[in-house]
């Protein structure tokens, strides 16, 4: 059985800095992998290669075996893999609702069909589900400008699921999320990964990773020094001088 | 008719913004001044006479719909537009209601048209291309020429007559040389004129473009003959260009500069009253309203249609109508003849060097 | 040959007047993140607050000229900042571009209206005279414009990246909620971003207005080509001015003595059009910033 | 629905009768203008589409009237029906708009502002230069009016009937749009194509289609223009339209559905009804003594004169008062409703519109 | 407590057009503590913090700093009294160096300030700024940004900072030297009021307590007694990851949001 995401030597050069170093690795159906790392050591643009925001300056991706390495982000997104950015983003002159239909409009129908189809695409109860769940139903008209931190970022997190993916990249959900949604986020996760959609996850709270994932690359300066069980990466003598401390 | 009022109704449609804003300032501050003096003396037929004002905004659609603005408040006449287009896009209007307009457009084909209700206030450019024609071969003698024009319906229209008229005389035109409305650097154009040999060069391009690009011509050392029709030997581009005026000739049409005493009153009275000096379209607008006056005397009621039909074929000399500072006939057609002249600019004053009689004579 | 280098000294000439009115929108662009549509009428206006000196006041022409730089900084500066940009400087660029659109047009008629509508002469800074550079005749008063140009550029540049208040300036305009929690005089930075732009723009009328001529109409094409100019040079960059309006002029010139005059407006466009395509951030713009 | 909706949905239906009602009273002067608002809006609202929803500024709409104008007056003045210059003008500014779409996914904001801006320049030359198909300069007069089923639009009013139905059918088309998850992604567009492409939204074709759609309405615009004015020349359709339509846009409220509309009305009516002001005693007739006893004569006779400097300085006090244009306005007054960017220049909110 | 409150508000309400976000907002800051506000997302916390430097107007109340009422001052005004503020979410200049962005935590420093001491300082604690300093600020990663931003901060030290979940973004590692700073700096009497959603974490380093929700203050008390309080634990702590949360709602699906998951086409 082939890994559902293969990444294969992927390099990205800004300029005289080596952002990404030659990375690989491999991402198995159903998986939750977390990736840690210092600040800087290149785990968001690691992201933005293996999904097209960036293009990588070597290397290729491969998704079920497939190369999509050159494709474009929303092509990608509608094979089934779907992300999260580290700063916020959102549409925040559209409603929570609004944001949320958009975020899984592109995968129903043709553009003709979303022309004349019905104005919400039928997805409103989908959002309202996800609305309900990541507890937005105060702020569910309003603009999404207007939420706090950490209601947007549960937003961006819950536009990321609208459209049933395969695949979800999170680059660090959990910043700025009170501890109690903390937890339900998690086990949303868990649940849907149980349904079989794989999850890679970039994380600065370990417990929060910890509890999570079953592997975890850790990334420094641009390559991955560690892979592991959590148990394993949280004893690595390498990690602890580069990412945990003390 | 729609004069039973207080007061004649007068209408003017120009160009009061846009392009157009200073020609047809001019023009409407003409008209102004004469009805001033003829309600100062007690008016036309007894009445007073109204001045309505309309802008077109030099925009076509504006034009539209200014015209029919002024053709719903029943004027007796209507002076104006000054630009071709913008005579083009209303005349028909006046013309279905059957209201006269005495425009100042001078483009050839305005007048070709058929309609009845159309006046010219100065040369249409057909008749003044071939006095200039002439005047480039048998005075300057010239075999070669080059021309400047300037790309808008002004400089196109000449430009279009100057041509047919070169072809028809034999003379090669060598350089045919757009520019721009409101060009600031001719430093091109005179590099082309400069690249061919030609005996003259003929200018026609709008006043304060002539004035920069008769000082780029003098900063470029060029020394072919400059010809010019009324506008490159008016007063106001002498004063712009300075020094670098000097020794352009050509044909004087119609201008404030003449050496004709009416004119020379008018010039001095519009200057004292509006600060400024006029330019051939304050002499248009300013005789256009003593046209009105003089055959609406003549026929001694406010009848629209016998206005224009009195003013086809019509003759007024200034000894009947002072107002009309130079003897003016009408054609059939609503085209207009004068006298003319031939001047040069030397020592920064316009000098006329001859007269040219009216075509009719 | 010789042709050739006139071309391109009348270029670089008219390209130096480009260049002069071109940083008045990438100053307030690096300062403010603003547009001024009535950037060209900011330079046409002060020509006519001089010529008012001296026909009213009956000052010497250097009077005028100072009179004209000094109204110009409070009206086009002080009062233009208070009265139109303070209540929209939040609201994005089109408000703020829409009502200058509006100013410009309120500008001309009102110079149309109680000045007049024609052309006037106005009197030389420097002499007006020519001199010859290789075979190519050149005004003094071109050289002048692009000294100045290239003077007011290398000042601007210095001050807005070397001295601490012109870094405020920058931080100020680029987030100005941040530059206020700072503590930087948010109100004072953006005030005088409009006051150098005013002084500046009487300046560049006071060099370009005997070249063109007082006319209300002055600012319309001059404050687009001098747009042009700051976008190809680069927009987010004092210095993007200069070589955006020398290459403008220059392009200009050529392409209508070798290519065609009937499509002069449009044929520098097209090229330079080529240049943002490769160049999406213009000549000497820096590059937009990161966006993942 | 929001108070502010009512209020809104009231006003449409009251301005509605109001349009259709007009010309009864109306002298053929004032169907004219009411007729080029409707021609205009209709530019307005593809501008709005374009610029407004999707976030692409576009400074070329006005060469889009033209191209559409052009074919008009081309085909009809030919023998063919309006009819056939419909889809001609359609057709061909959708796929110009296409393509002039491409520079946009390369360049934003004032870059693609001059590209466009360019682009408007060009086809102005191209209108007053190629004279063998154009008439250059001299342009093409003598365009006839069309005729519905057998029945001659000719008289002012008539027209006018057929360019407010026009409009509708536009404005209905522009609403369902802007309704249909079409609108959502122009919009998602405007305010972070990053994430949005991220989400399946193929940035590349709505961009392209917004660009399309917008100019496609520029040329019905057109279409309209050229049997209403009867004459075409290149002059009304250099960059000075685009700007008016830009204009049209913000100030009626840029990115909201009625904005277009207003927004034409401030740009086509409104220069009119200052310049007619020494008349207004006549106009309002019942209110003249009111207005009397509040305003010396002089003014109204004063801002007749200097028309164009009333109406500069009418757009600049909405625009300070209201940056969110009329729409922002109304829906201020009648809702209390916050003004769309909430002046607390909050850092979070500074953050989210990053 | 009153009595060496530093800051105090009393019954402040606030909020964003018709909505209103603190309904009469009372508590105190005691003189040289580390305070961490904590609550759920929305609860107004940030808002709190916008109303007090300025940023946002109170409606009603006060805000007393040292016994002087500063409602409704503008940072200039306060940042002169002593306060300072680093917001939440991404507050660099983009477009300038590391360098200049730090050094406009400066701009209001008082006269003899040493920058360049203060700026060698902030390099040594945050050692990549120092290696970055030249590259245009946006081209950090994510929690570089942020370092910046705190290092900013810190530049200057205020008697009050008020700073709103800093840890956002930064390793663990980093998180540590940034708490260690704040705890160095309150040493030297530095008053710190922190918002934290890390709140174990940063109620362990601090002095006192204040647990905010919808806008009132639920409760206030020390760090300690809010750690131990089990009921709080459960509410705003998180009740530890590995229990069960005791308030998603019961017998919701958590499948994914639209449909089944989509196809490759
Ligand atoms: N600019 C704004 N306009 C309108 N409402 C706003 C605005 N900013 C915040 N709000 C609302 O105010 C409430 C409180 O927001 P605040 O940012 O203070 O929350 P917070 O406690 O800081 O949350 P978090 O932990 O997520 O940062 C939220 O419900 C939010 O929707
Ligand atoms: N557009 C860019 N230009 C120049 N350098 C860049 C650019 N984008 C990223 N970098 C550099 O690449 C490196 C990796 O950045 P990246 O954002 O991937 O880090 P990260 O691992 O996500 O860090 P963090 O945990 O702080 O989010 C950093 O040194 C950053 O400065
Ligand atoms: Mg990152
Ligand atoms: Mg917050």
């Amino acid at each position: 059985m082939t890994a559902m995401l293969q990444v294969r030597d992927l390099s990205k050069r800004f300029g005289g800095i080596l952002a990404v170093d030659r990375v690989s690795f491999d991402v198995n159906e159903g998986e939750i992998l977390g990736i840690i790392g210092p600040n800087g050591s290149g785990k968001s643009t690691l992201f933005n290669c293996i999904l097209g925001q960036l293009a990588p300056s070597e290397g290729e991706v491969r998704l079920d075996g497939r190369i999509v390495t050159g494709m474009r982000p929303c092509d990608l997104n509608r094979l089934g893999v779907s992300r999260t950015f580290q700063l916020l983003q959102v549409f925040p002159e559209l409603t929570v609702r609004e944001n949320l239909v958009l975020a899984a409009q592109e995968h129903k129908g043709t553009m003709l069909s979303r022309l004349f189809g019905a104005s919400d695409a039928g997805l409103s109860a989908a959002a309202d589900r996800m609305i309900a769940f990541f507890r937005l139903a105060h702020v569910a008209d309003s603009r999404a400008g207007t939420l706090s931190y950490g209601q947007q970022k549960l937003l961006d997190a819950a536009m990321a699921f609208m459209a049933g993916p395969r695949l979800v990249l999170l680059d660090e959900p959990a910043g700025g999320v009170n501890p109690t949604m903390l937890a339900d986020l998690r086990e949303r996760l868990t649940a849907v990964n149980r349904e079989g959609a794989t999850f890679v996850v970039i994380e600065h709270n370990m417990e929060f990773v910890m509890a999570l994932c079953r592997r975890i690359l850790v990334l420094a300066e641009g390559r991955i020094i560690a892979a592991g069980s959590p148990e394993e990466v949280r004893r690595d003598a390498k990690v602890i001088e580069a990412y945990l401390g003390r | 008719q729609a004069q039973s009022g207080q007061a004649a109704k007068l209408a003017f449609i120009g160009e009061l913004s846009g392009a157009g804003a200073v020609s047809s300032t001019n023009f409407r501050d003409g008209a102004l001044m004469a009805i001033d003096e003829i309600n100062a003396k007690g008016g036309l037929l007894g009445k007073k006479i109204e001045l309505k004002q309309y802008d077109t905004q030099t925009n076509p659609g504006t034009a539209r719909s200014q015209m029919q603005k002024a053709i719903d408040d029943e004027p007796y006449a209507i002076l104006g537009p000054i630009f071709s287009g913008i005579v083009k896009v209303s005349m028909m209007l006046a013309a279905q209601a059957e209201i006269p307009i005495i425009m100042g457009g001078e483009a050839s084909d305005l007048t070709q048209q058929g309609n009845a209700y159309l006046f010219r206030t100065s040369f249409g450019q057909q008749a003044s291309m071939p006095k200039i024609a002439n005047y480039v071969r048998d005075v300057v003698k010239a075999k070669t020429v080059a021309v400047v024009w300037v790309n808008n319906d002004f400089g196109k229209g000449g430009r279009d007559n100057f041509m047919k008229e070169m072809n028809a005389r034999g003379i090669k035109v060598a350089a045919d040389i757009s520019t721009e409305s409101g060009q600031t650097d001719f430093a091109a154009d005179v590099v082309k004129v400069k690249g061919i040999n030609v005996d003259a060069v003929f200018v026609y391009i709008n006043e304060e473009e002539s004035a920069r690009f008769l000082r780029e011509v003098r900063k470029q050392g060029l020394s072919v003959p400059l010809i010019g029709e009324t506008t490159l030997l008016s007063q106001k581009v002498i004063d712009l260009a300075g020094d670098a005026a000097n020794g352009v000739r050509g044909h004087v049409g119609l201008s404030a500069d003449v050496p004709v005493p009416a004119v020379q009153e008018f010039k001095a009275k519009f200057h004292k009253r509006f600060g400024y000096l006029p330019d051939h379209n304050g002499i248009k607008g300013y005789t256009g309203v003593y046209a009105i006056k003089f055959v609406t005397e003549k026929i001694g009621k406010f009848d629209r249609k016998a206005l224009a039909a009195t003013l086809h074929g019509l003759t007024i000399s200034p000894k009947d109508e002072p107002g009309i500072l130079i003897e003016t006939s009408w054609d059939d057609k609503g085209d207009i003849d004068r006298i003319s002249f031939i001047a040069e600019v030397v020592n920064g004053k316009q000098q006329i060097t001859g007269e040219l009689p009216k075509l009719g004579k | 040959m010789a042709d050739f280098l006139q071309l391109l000294v009348a270029g670089l000439a008219t390209g130096g007047i480009y260049a002069l009115v071109a940083i008045g929108f990438t100053l307030l662009w690096q300062t403010s993140q603003t547009i001024n549509f009535a950037q060209g009428e900011f330079v046409m206006v002060p020509a006519f607050f001089m010529l008012a000196a001296m026909r009213v006041l009956d000052v010497p022409f250097w009077g005028a000229v100072v009179f004209g730089i000094a109204l110009s900084t409070i009206v086009l500066g002080m009062a233009f900042k208070k009265l139109l940009v303070d209540p929209m400087l939040r609201h994005g660029v089109l408000p703020l571009a829409i009502a200058t659109m509006a100013l410009a047009l309120f500008l001309k008629e009102s110079v149309k209206d109680f000045y007049g509508a024609e052309a006037q002469p106005f009197p030389p800074l420097a002499a007006a005279v020519n001199v010859t550079l290789f075979g190519a005749a050149i005004a003094v008063q071109s050289l002048v414009v692009v000294a100045l140009a290239v003077a007011a550029i290398v000042a601007l540049q210095l001050f807005l990246n070397r001295t601490r208040t012109g870094r405020c300036m920058q931080a100020t305009a680029q987030n100005p909620a941040v530059a206020r929690i700072l503590g930087i005089p948010v109100e004072r930075m953006i005030m005088l971003a409009f006051v150098i732009n005013a002084a500046l723009a009487a300046l560049a009328s006071a060099l370009v207005t005997p070249i063109y001529l007082a006319k209300f109409s002055n600012g319309e094409y001059l404050g687009m080509a001098a747009f042009i100019a700051a976008i190809v040079g680069g927009f987010n960059q004092v210095r993007g001015a200069i070589v955006g309006g020398l290459l403008l002029g220059v392009i200009d010139n050529f392409s209508a003595a070798y290519l065609s005059a009937q499509y002069r407006a449009a044929i520098p466009l097209a090229l330079l059009i080529v240049v943002i395509l490769f160049r999406p951030q213009g000549l000497l713009g820096r590059r937009e910033e990161r966006t993942v | 629905m929001t108070p502010a909706r009512i209020v809104l949905a009231a006003l449409a239906l009251a301005v509605t009768v109001g349009l259709i009602a007009a010309p009864l009273s109306l002298k053929p002067y004032g169907i004219y203008i009411l007729t080029l608002w409707a021609v205009t809006t209709i530019a307005a609202i593809g501008l709005n589409l374009t610029l407004g929803y999707a976030g692409q500024v576009s400074l070329a709409q006005g060469a889009f009237v033209g191209i559409g104008a052009y074919a008009a007056a081309l085909l009809t003045t030919k023998g063919w029906p309006l009819a056939a210059a419909y889809p001609v003008a359609g057709v061909a500014c959708f796929a110009i708009g296409w393509l002039l779409g491409y520079p946009a996914l390369r360049v934003q904001h004032h870059y693609l502002a001059f590209v466009t801006l360019a682009f408007a320049t060009l086809v102005y030359l191209v209108f007053r230069n190629e004279e063998w198909i154009t008439g250059g300069i001299y342009g093409i007069s003598g365009i006839p009016r069309p005729s519905l089923f057998g029945w001659s639009l000719r008289a002012p009013r008539d027209f006018y009937y057929f360019c407010l139905a026009n409009l509708a059918v536009v404005a209905f088309a522009a609403w369902w749009l802007i309704r249909s998850p079409w609108g959502r992604a122009f919009v998602a567009l405007r305010e972070n194509p990053v994430r949005a492409l991220s989400l399946g939204v193929d940035t590349r074709r709505y961009t392209l289609m917004a660009f399309a759609l917008g100019a496609a309405l520029g040329g019905i615009s057109g279409v309209l223009y050229a049997p209403l004015v009867q004459y075409v020349d290149p002059t009304p359709f250099s960059l000075v339209l685009s700007f008016n339509l830009l204009l049209m846009v913000v100030v009626g409220g840029s990115g909201r559905f009625f904005g277009p509309f207003l927004g034409a009305m401030v740009a086509v009516l409104l220069p009119e009804w200052l310049q007619a002001a020494d008349n207004m005693y006549g106009v309002f007739g019942p209110l003249a003594d009111a207005a009397r006893a509040v305003l010396p004569p002089e003014v109204p006779k004063y801002v007749a004169k200097h028309y164009l400097i009333a109406y500069a300085v009418f757009v600049m006090v909405l625009m300070t008062f209201s940056p969110g244009g009329i729409i922002g306005l109304v829906a201020r007054r009648f809702a209390g409703a916050p003004a769309r960017k909430p002046p607390a220049a909050a850092p979070a909110a500074a953050e989210a519109a990053s | 407590m009153a009595a060496d409150a530093i800051l105090a508000l009393e019954d402040v309400v606030a909020g964003y057009g018709k909505m209103t976000i603190l309904h009469g907002t009372s508590f105190a800051v005691r003189r040289g503590t580390i305070t961490t506000l904590i609550g759920p997302n929305g609860a107004g916390k940030s808002t709190i913090f916008k109303t007090v430097f300025g940023m946002l107007p109170a409606r009603s109340g006060r805000v007393v700093f040292e016994g002087a009422d500063i409602t409704n001052l503008g940072p200039r005004d306060l940042i002169a009294r002593g306060l300072s503020y680093v917001p939440q979410g991404r507050n660099i200049f983009p477009e300038l160096s590391v360098r200049h962005n730090l050094e406009l935590g400066a701009v209001m420093a008082p006269k003899g300030f040493d920058l360049a001491s203060r700026m060698a300082a902030a390099f040594d604690r945050f050692p990549v700024l120092r290696r970055k300093a030249d590259a245009q600020a946006s081209t950090l990663s994510g929690g570089e940004q942020k370092m910046l931003e705190i290092a900013r901060g810190l530049l200057v030290e205020p008697k009050l900072m008020l700073i709103d979940e800093p840890s956002i973004g930064l390793s663990p590692i980093m998180a540590n030297e940034l708490f260690a700073a704040l705890t160095e700096m309150n040493g030297r009497g530095m008053t710190v009021l922190l918002i934290e959603q890390n709140a174990k974490r940063a109620l362990e380093l601090s002095h006192d307590g204040i647990v905010l929700e919808l806008g009132r203050t639920r409760i206030a008390d020390t760090a300690k007694n809010i750690l131990a309080d089990a009921r709080i634990g459960q509410l705003f702590l998180g009740g530890g990851l590995a229990e069960e949360s005791p308030s998603r709602p019961a017998g919701e699906v958590i499948g994914s949001g639209a449909s089944s998951p989509a196809r490759p086409q």
